[in-house]
């Protein structure tokens, strides 16, 4: 038993040196590798989004569909905290920037946690007057709210702080991946701490059976604006780190549309599993890239395949995520977190298998 | 503002609360009986508009508005067969995901079958006769909408208040379980369900058009959304309550862009559901559903 | 006479038109077993659930260890409606959520089981122990709080070897047999460390072994916990076999009340019940 | 069961992978097409995506350093949407690309240009007007007027042309329209006094119901309504305000130059004035000639309509600049192109260019267009200097 525990513990920090050294490897030329890079940075930020997602939705199971507008909140918030003083005059070339927040800046770690504390506090805002509702109907709301978000962040009233419709440019990119991978491991543990903790299992109480819950004097209110709460506060700090990986942001990134993205990652990783969550994010984003092909024109020979050409790519992403949907509906890992007693099980059945068969095959 | 402004801007609000109400008359039955909001609605309306324009390519109006209009209901049907009966026995977020993941799908198919430029929609004859009353100018579908609407609906209540399906659906929609033991092929219930608020959404699409004049692969979604709010303004469920849902929500959100604070025409549009999820979360004409513990 | 537990004064409960409980007052002692009956529909979940807050009654008070805990009047349109007997209105209202009665000490299980389906057996009774958690929210977020995680987890083990059912701790609930189910409920009702303890029909799905080995149970759990019980039950036998008192329900009416002996031969309780029920029941 | 489906899975990834991966060849230059070709500005891309698609027939080889190299084209999609565009960029990058031609679309042009200004690869944009893209960003060109002076020149036609009020529609979160619209405004106040911008509306986007915005127009009469927006929305509002008896000049920027707008608004578009960056009835140099004749057969091979998009000429003298400037380098490396750009000078198919300090094509001239009879005609050419 304890030579299997340590066997988990070498495995596990072969892998974690092996994806580290991968990392590193890329790094050596960003150039050549910064298409598989930016790749990576990105399904890190969305793991964080989607990590934050799971715990609202696959474990306390609140239907929130807000996650763009409190992801606008944390990327305008390092937006505009972290632009280069000399850049910004530039930047609000129509209006001009308020005084006050024209002299403040600072790095990008402070700007980040102030970018999700204020994710934080509109989430404990918006919460306390939506949270009573009923699952669907909390989708729209939230849906509703975050809407509400992006239209004040674009409206020409608040110019002089968001640059309203002109976006913000020049927010300084990360210079190595290390940066968001550590942040979003970081952020990822902190969820699993709270997640295995006696917090989680009241969390998942509530998922379950809400009146139940409150016998055991759980306090509903409390917990769910709790989870909802931290869960934007998690999903503000993504968006301040997408402001980083993009180095530029506006309004329109944080439509609808990135909710439903971060929504397809948590479905396919599976509701109420953080690792699902971690693996969706690279197979959506990795994905995607890679059906590329599928939006340039095939060749077999001299005929052309048809149906081959642009946007072919996002109509078979949508068919596969709705394969997923309707016949692999848990996602590829349930509610299940991936432990290496699974790879294990999954060998020696195989290699059971393969015994049988060949003791089958051994008649003749 | 003038009186003329004034009107002028009443008339354009509850035309576009006319088209809002068909459409939220599709939402409302359909969560009426299945506790799903049909994401897919508002797509399935813009797919609508695509029908018309290649309707219009080929054969005359007369032609053209059955063709649209079967075409539709066939689209709708198929969405309920293959995305949504498969999950029935599902947690409602299932079904819920596989209709983000439908409405999804056709804005890809569309941008990918017609391309992202928006399409010219054709010209019902007489319907872009404008007219002109004083000051007042507006074309005929502007004053018509509302009044296919009120029709429509109409009829609606007639046949569910009349017609044995009509029975089955309200029995359906009060409790599933029981009507199912009672023998009701819940299953029929559904797709006639689908074939309405599909009807309906294709009106409500040739009414929506000819007004707007182009469709592109997402003009389907936000008057989606937004007529989903209209659904529950009414009381979900309720087809009259649709319909003044969706009046308001026209004459309210046109109200907003005309006295200036266009930024916020959605943000009113959500406020409002909040407001009234929190205040009379049944809506103006839902019933009270008690829950059992 | 011991100390007074709970007390029902006058509690009325009205949904529209229909009143589900009518007048009805009732106590419980320290140490007693207290039994609600009647027949199906006759109000006695409602009962229960005014008692933890899940309702609130339309007129009437609740008292546990003397505290007014809930009380409420007609208000509103209820006031035009109201046709309970009681034309008494309280002054005061009081209301509680369920939570904040389960804090107070009385913690219950349900008729129709509600387990938390999808987690273990031991995450289940872990899980009613959050209410006690002293750490504060960023301690036990990140497990900082390990002394004190321990001995949570001790209890529970405690608590479900006492039921029989650590053996199947890492099973996931909904996936037990349905006997253990409801022993499962009674753990993690006890986890929360009640001193009033509500069963709601405990006995209901179970064959008549099993309803004995309960019975046991019921009366082992009173003395080790230090509890007083209130129990719904349709179970004759399992009734007249542990109650110190009961009390009777028809129609929302209480129509007896007494010891075991005194509700058999009481026959007005026979006539709106035993001749009925007891048939059905006892087959 | 679970398991042969989590094989299958990961078998289908790595055939993806290995289907994506591409053969390199020999003496080849990539030049990287940086387009939206879905989304929202998914049409405008495409004609972009024409014009230097039809550049690199005409120009296929280029002969530098004595060898004769391969023009290659490497097109992606940054589906109008900057999230995407990072990626995209990133993945030109990594493609080695050693330039890059885009975006339609000044949003994702920015968002990508501090990714092409990291890996030192010149980027040369076509359409895209913002002051903001090439601004502070020395890897980043562009062939086409800057929406300050675009403003300005329709400004200054309004009112030459006798309009004392003006109203402006402009779409919220969306940095063209809102900007241009801004320049209309600052420029017009400038002419014609404080108060004749009697109406500024915002509209959101994906809205498609002007009528009340409209309404408030209407109500206050202006002579002029200018409405800066993308080929989405223009014919809704020109069709709605001509529905809503509205008769002023309705005028807009260079976006609206697209066969898409008469196609859809109809007659009801007879009359818009617009400004954009080429006439294709007044061919300007050599190249311009050669370009019409070429290009619009190339048009009709590809199933579009035989009217010549400004972009897609502004994309293949986006082209051009980039051919001539490895021309001038005598040199395919991406940072000597770079240093070429600044001296390059060429005529092209929109006028003869060249580059000021911030990378931007000094033009002085715009070409004012009117709809007339369903097509684009010119008006006026409008010099500021």
């Amino acid at each position: 038993m304890d030579k299997k525990k340590l066997l988990k513990i070498i495995l596990t920090a072969l892998v974690t040196a092996a994806f580290l050294f991968l990392l590193f490897y890329y790094e050596q030329d960003k150039r050549k590798n910064g298409h598989a890079l930016s790749i990576l940075e990105r399904s890190a930020i969305y793991a964080v989004v989607a990590v934050a997602m799971n715990m609202l939705t696959g474990f306390t199971g609140l239907f929130s569909l807000g996650q763009a507008g409190f992801m606008a909140l944390g990327a305008y918030t390092v937006g505009i905290l972290t632009i280069p003083l000399e850049a910004r005059q530039n930047i609000y070339y129509i209006s001009g920037m308020n005084e006050t927040l024209a002299s403040w800046h600072m790095p990008f770690i402070p700007a980040m946690i102030i970018g999700g504390l204020v994710a934080a506090v509109s989430a404990a805002l918006i919460g306390a007057l939506i949270l009573k509702l009923k699952s669907d109907y909390l989708a729209i709301a939230t849906l509703g709210f975050s809407e509400v978000i992006r239209a004040i962040i674009a409206s020409p009233q608040f110019d002089r702080i968001t640059n309203g419709s002109y976006g913000l440019k020049k927010i300084p990119r990360f210079d190595t991946i290390f940066i968001p991978v550590i942040i979003s491991a970081i952020c990822i543990l902190l969820m699993v701490l709270l997640i295995r903790s006696s917090y989680g299992r009241a969390f998942k109480a509530i998922r379950e059976d809400e009146t139940a819950a409150e016998a055991m004097g759980i306090n509903l209110f409390k917990h769910k604006e709790l989870s909802f709460v931290i869960s934007s506060f998690f999903t503000g700090i993504a968006g301040g780190m997408l402001a980083g990986y993009m180095g530029s942001i506006d309004s329109g990134t944080f439509r609808i549309t990135l909710t439903y993205d971060i929504l397809l990652i948590v479905v396919l990783g599976g509701l109420g599993s953080v690792t699902g969550s971690i693996l969706g994010s690279f197979l959506v984003t990795a994905g995607r890239e890679w059906l590329r092909f599928f939006d340039e024109p095939l060749f077999i020979g001299s005929w052309q395949v048809p149906l081959f050409r642009t946007g072919f790519r996002m109509v078979v992403f949508s068919l596969l995520l709705m394969l997923v949907v309707l016949f692999y509906r848990r996602g590829i890992m349930g509610d299940r977190e991936f432990s290496w007693d699974m790879i294990f099980r999954f060998f020696t059945k195989r290699r059971k298998k393969v015994e049988i068969s060949s003791q089958g095959g051994s008649h003749d | 503002m003038s009186l003329v402004t004034i009107l002028q801007h009443t008339l354009t609000g509850v035309s576009l609360g006319g088209a809002y109400a068909l459409i939220a008359i599709g939402y409302t039955m359909v969560y009426g009986i299945l506790r799903l909001i049909n994401f897919a609605h508002g797509e399935l309306f813009m797919m609508a508009g695509y029908f018309m324009i290649f309707a219009m390519a080929s054969f005359p109006w007369y032609l053209s508005v059955p063709i649209v209009i079967i075409g539709t209901i066939v689209l709708g049907v198929v969405i309920e067969e293959l995305a949504y009966k498969p999950l029935r026995s599902a947690p409602r977020t299932s079904i819920m995901i596989s209709a983000i993941g439908v409405s999804y799908l056709l804005q890809n198919l569309a941008t990918y079958l017609f391309t992202a430029l928006p399409r010219g929609y054709p010209e019902l004859p007489y319907l872009k006769k404008v007219f002109q009353i004083g000051d007042l100018s507006s074309s005929l579908v502007t004053f018509l909408t509302p009044v296919i609407t009120i029709v429509l609906v109409f009829l609606l209540m007639q046949m569910i208040n009349q017609t044995k399906i009509g029975m089955a659906i309200r029995a359906v929609a009060k409790d599933f379980e029981t009507s199912q033991l009672m023998g009701i092929q819940i299953n029929n219930v559904i797709i006639f369900t689908f074939v309405i608020g599909s009807f309906l959404a294709a009106i409500g699409s040739i009414l929506y058009f000819t007004d707007r004049m182009s469709v592109n692969p997402f003009s389907g979604s936000l008057p989606g959304l937004k007529c989903f709010v209209a659904a529950v303004l009414g009381g979900i469920g309720s087809i009259p309550g649709a319909m003044v849902g969706g009046f308001i929500l026209g004459v309210g959100e046109t109200f907003m862009v005309a006295l200036g604070f266009s930024t916020f025409s959605d943000a009113f549009t959500f406020l409002l559901l909040v407001a009234m999820l929190l205040f009379k979360p049944t809506g103006l004409f839902g019933e009270k559903i008690a829950e059992k513990v | 006479m011991t100390k007074e537990v709970l007390r029902l004064d006058h509690c009325t409960m009205q949904f529209g038109g229909v009143v589900a409980v009518d007048d009805l007052s009732m106590d419980i002692h320290e140490h007693e077993i207290v039994a609600l009956i009647g027949p199906n529909g006759a109000g006695k979940t409602t009962a229960f659930n005014f008692v933890t807050g899940v309702y609130e009654p339309t007129n009437g008070a609740v008292y546990f260890n003397e505290e007014l805990i809930v009380s409420n009047r007609p208000q509103g349109k209820m006031k035009k409606l109201y046709n309970g007997t009681n034309r008494d209105f309280r002054k005061e209202v009081v209301s509680r959520t369920p939570d904040q009665i389960t804090k107070l000490g009385i913690a219950r299980t349900f008729q129709n089981i509600r387990l938390f389906k999808n987690l273990t057996v031991f995450d289940n009774v872990l899980t009613a122990m959050h209410m006690h958690l002293k750490a504060n929210f960023f301690s036990s977020a990140l497990h900082l709080n390990q002394h004190e995680e321990r001995a949570m987890r001790e209890k529970t083990v405690e608590l479900l070897r006492m039921q029989d059912l650590l053996d199947v701790r890492n099973e996931i609930a909904s996936s037990l047999p349905y006997g253990q189910q409801r022993h499962l409920e009674i753990a993690r009702a006890l986890a929360t460390k009640p001193t009033l303890l509500l069963l709601d029909e405990p006995a209901a799905g179970m064959n008549p072994q099993e309803t004995d080995e309960l019975a046991d149970f019921i009366v082992k759990t009173k003395e080790t916990f230090d509890l007083t019980i209130f129990l719904i039950e349709h179970h004759m036998t399992l009734v007249m076999d542990i109650s110190d008192r009961i009390y009777v329900l028809d129609f929302g009416k209480r129509i007896a009340h007494g010891t075991p002996d005194e509700i058999q031969n009481n026959d007005e309780v026979i006539k709106a019940y035993l001749g009925v029920e007891l048939d059905v029941e006892n087959q | 069961m679970r398991k042969s489906s989590i094989l299958v899975f990961v078998l289908m990834l790595v055939v993806l992978f290995a289907a994506f991966s591409t053969v390199a060849a020999q003496d080849v230059v990539t030049i990287g097409v940086f387009q939206p070709q879905t989304g929202e500005n998914g049409g405008g891309g495409f004609q972009e995506v024409l014009g230097t698609r039809y550049a690199n027939t005409v120009y296929p080889t280029i002969e530098v350093g004595g060898k004769t190299y391969t023009i290659q084209l490497y097109e992606v999609d940054n589906k109008s949407d900057k999230t995407e565009a990072v990626t995209a960029a990133q993945n030109l990058v990594s493609k080695n690309v050693n330039a890059v031609i885009g975006s339609y679309g000044s949003g994702v042009s920015i968002a990508a240009g501090a990714i092409f200004e990291e890996a030192q690869i010149p980027a040369m944009g076509a359409s895209c007007t913002n002051p903001q893209v090439t601004l502070g960003n020395d890897y980043y060109f562009r062939v086409a007027f800057l929406d300050p002076f675009q403003g300005t020149v329709m400004a200054n036609y309004a009112f030459q042309n006798g309009a004392k009020t003006a109203a402006v529609i402009t779409q919220l979160g969306d940095d063209y329209s809102s900007g241009l619209g801004k320049f209309f405004v600052d420029a017009f106040v400038k002419l014609a006094g404080e108060k004749a911008v009697v109406s500024q509306e915002q509209f959101q986007t994906n809205q498609t119901d002007f009528k009340a915005i409209l309404g408030n127009i209407k109500a206050t009469n202006p002579d002029v309504i200018f409405a800066p927006s993308s080929i989405t929305t223009a014919p809704l509002i020109i069709k709605q305000a001509r529905e809503m008896g509205i008769t002023a000049k309705i005028m807009a920027g260079d976006t609206w130059e697209n066969v898409t707008i008469i196609e859809n608004a109809g007659k009801d578009a007879e009359g818009v004035v617009l400004s954009t960056f080429y006439d294709e009835a007044d061919p300007s140099t050599e190249e311009s000639a050669k370009f019409v004749e070429g290009f619009k057969k190339y048009l009709v091979e590809n199933n579009q309509p035989d009217i010549i998009p400004a972009v897609s000429a502004l994309s293949y003298d986006a082209y051009l600049a980039i051919y001539n400037a490895m021309k001038l380098a005598d040199s395919v490396d991406p940072v000597a192109i770079r240093d070429a750009l600044v001296n390059t000078e060429f005529d092209g198919v929109t006028g003869h260019i060249f580059f000021d300090e911030n990378g931007d094509a000094v033009k002085n001239m715009a070409v004012i267009k009117v709809i007339e009879n369903g097509e684009f005609k010119f008006l006026q050419n409008v010099t500021i200097e």
